[in-house]
């Protein structure tokens, strides 16, 4: 299940959905907004989206994520608007039976996301001026 | 025929708009689209083949052939995560 | 921070532990526990733990995470008496300031509980009887 | 030599008891554990290597030299997480 949202994302209530009595292993990952970017004071973060397009680009990497490891609940969440520091600004969680799945998928996804979905970054500085996010991805790694 | 733009993110900053129509020539591919915008400004070439087009809500090349009521997204970077 | 608990493992507070404005990546693995061990129905878990070796080798465990990637907080919490189906058996989590090391320490930590810590997970049947798990174990894969 | 013996899971489970203590020759090494625990109950034999031991807290070789006093601690197949 993909999601995009402008409320604070409550991380239990995300693994009430995805984790089940079948599953033994659950990989989360968590994007938090920090309060560095290089050597710049970060007050706080905005995001928006293409939000058609952005969720329709989710669903297709769950999918991919699914044909390529039998795991079983994947939940992607993306917060849009403003974002205080140190807040959630992506939650993947992904089980499966076994954990090996679980790491792999949730990284195939948070890497896929990062590159492919139309989503965008602006940092707002300590000094008042604010620019959208053009930091060069850190490159996919095949785990 | 008359396409439909998005503008998103830094891409709007220099658009100054959301969204806007264009006239393109018939048989215009989305090439056009990046040479059009140019001509609004010249900074949105400054991204070169950074600066994507998605071709209702697809990504798509630049000879990707348009058709009249297409809505085309200018994506600037992405930088979600 | 290493924990072993006989109670049940809140992850919001574990979070609360491991988040901090420094970091942009947050990784988390939840071992939980199934209601099926190959064709045999799981009623509840037992653990027993060896606890002052079992605390010594998950630091350890911790300090060799720590000299292998530039993480930030881990905390790992297991859980040690009854469990029962779909709870969180094990909990680890590693922030870092960008998520490829946050991925990579997590894993290595579970990989090598699983392997070298003096921790026994007892299942309980459905038809009434137990037995100490003594499952292979799935090979560490070097992300 | 005596040791202090902990028996954990399945060892405590075939050996009936949590701690004991064994008296061991001088220079007894980690196996001579092995073959006293093999006497008590042949079953600690099915583990083969797979049943480690480790002397104060430590994982330990079979060749590893016991001193008096030792805690050693019987570590069947973990299966923690």
């Amino acid at each position: 299940m993909v999601h995009i949202t402008d409320k604070k994302i409550v991380i239990d209530d995300l693994l009430a959905e995805v984790g089940t009595a079948a599953s033994g292993a659950l990989n989360i990952f968590v994007g938090t907004t920090r309060n560095r970017s290089g050597e710049r004071s970060v007050l706080w973060l905005e995001y928006e989206a293409y939000v058609p397009m952005a969720l329709k680009k989710m669903e297709e990497i769950e999918v991919e994520a699914r044909s390529r490891w039998p795991v079983q609940n994947i939940t992607v969440v993306h917060r849009v608007g403003k974002v205080d520091i140190g807040e959630a600004s992506v939650v993947i969680a992904v089980s499966s039976a076994h954990r090996d799945e679980s790491f792999k998928a949730c990284r195939f996804i948070i890497d896929q996301l990062k590159e492919n979905v139309p989503i965008w970054k602006k940092e707002h500085y300590a000094d008042g001026s604010s620019e959208w996010s053009m930091h060069q991805h850190e490159q996919p790694v095949q785990a | 025929m008359r396409i439909h733009l998005l503008f998103f993110a830094s891409a709007y900053d220099l658009a100054g708009v959301r969204e806007a129509t264009a006239e393109l020539a018939a048989g215009a591919r989305t090439g056009a689209v990046r040479t059009h915008l140019k001509s609004l400004d010249p900074r949105f070439a400054d991204w070169g083949d950074r600066m994507r087009f998605a071709v209702n809500r697809e990504y798509v090349l630049d000879d990707q052939a348009l058709h009249d009521g297409d809505e085309v997204a200018v994506i600037p970077p992405v930088s979600g995560g």
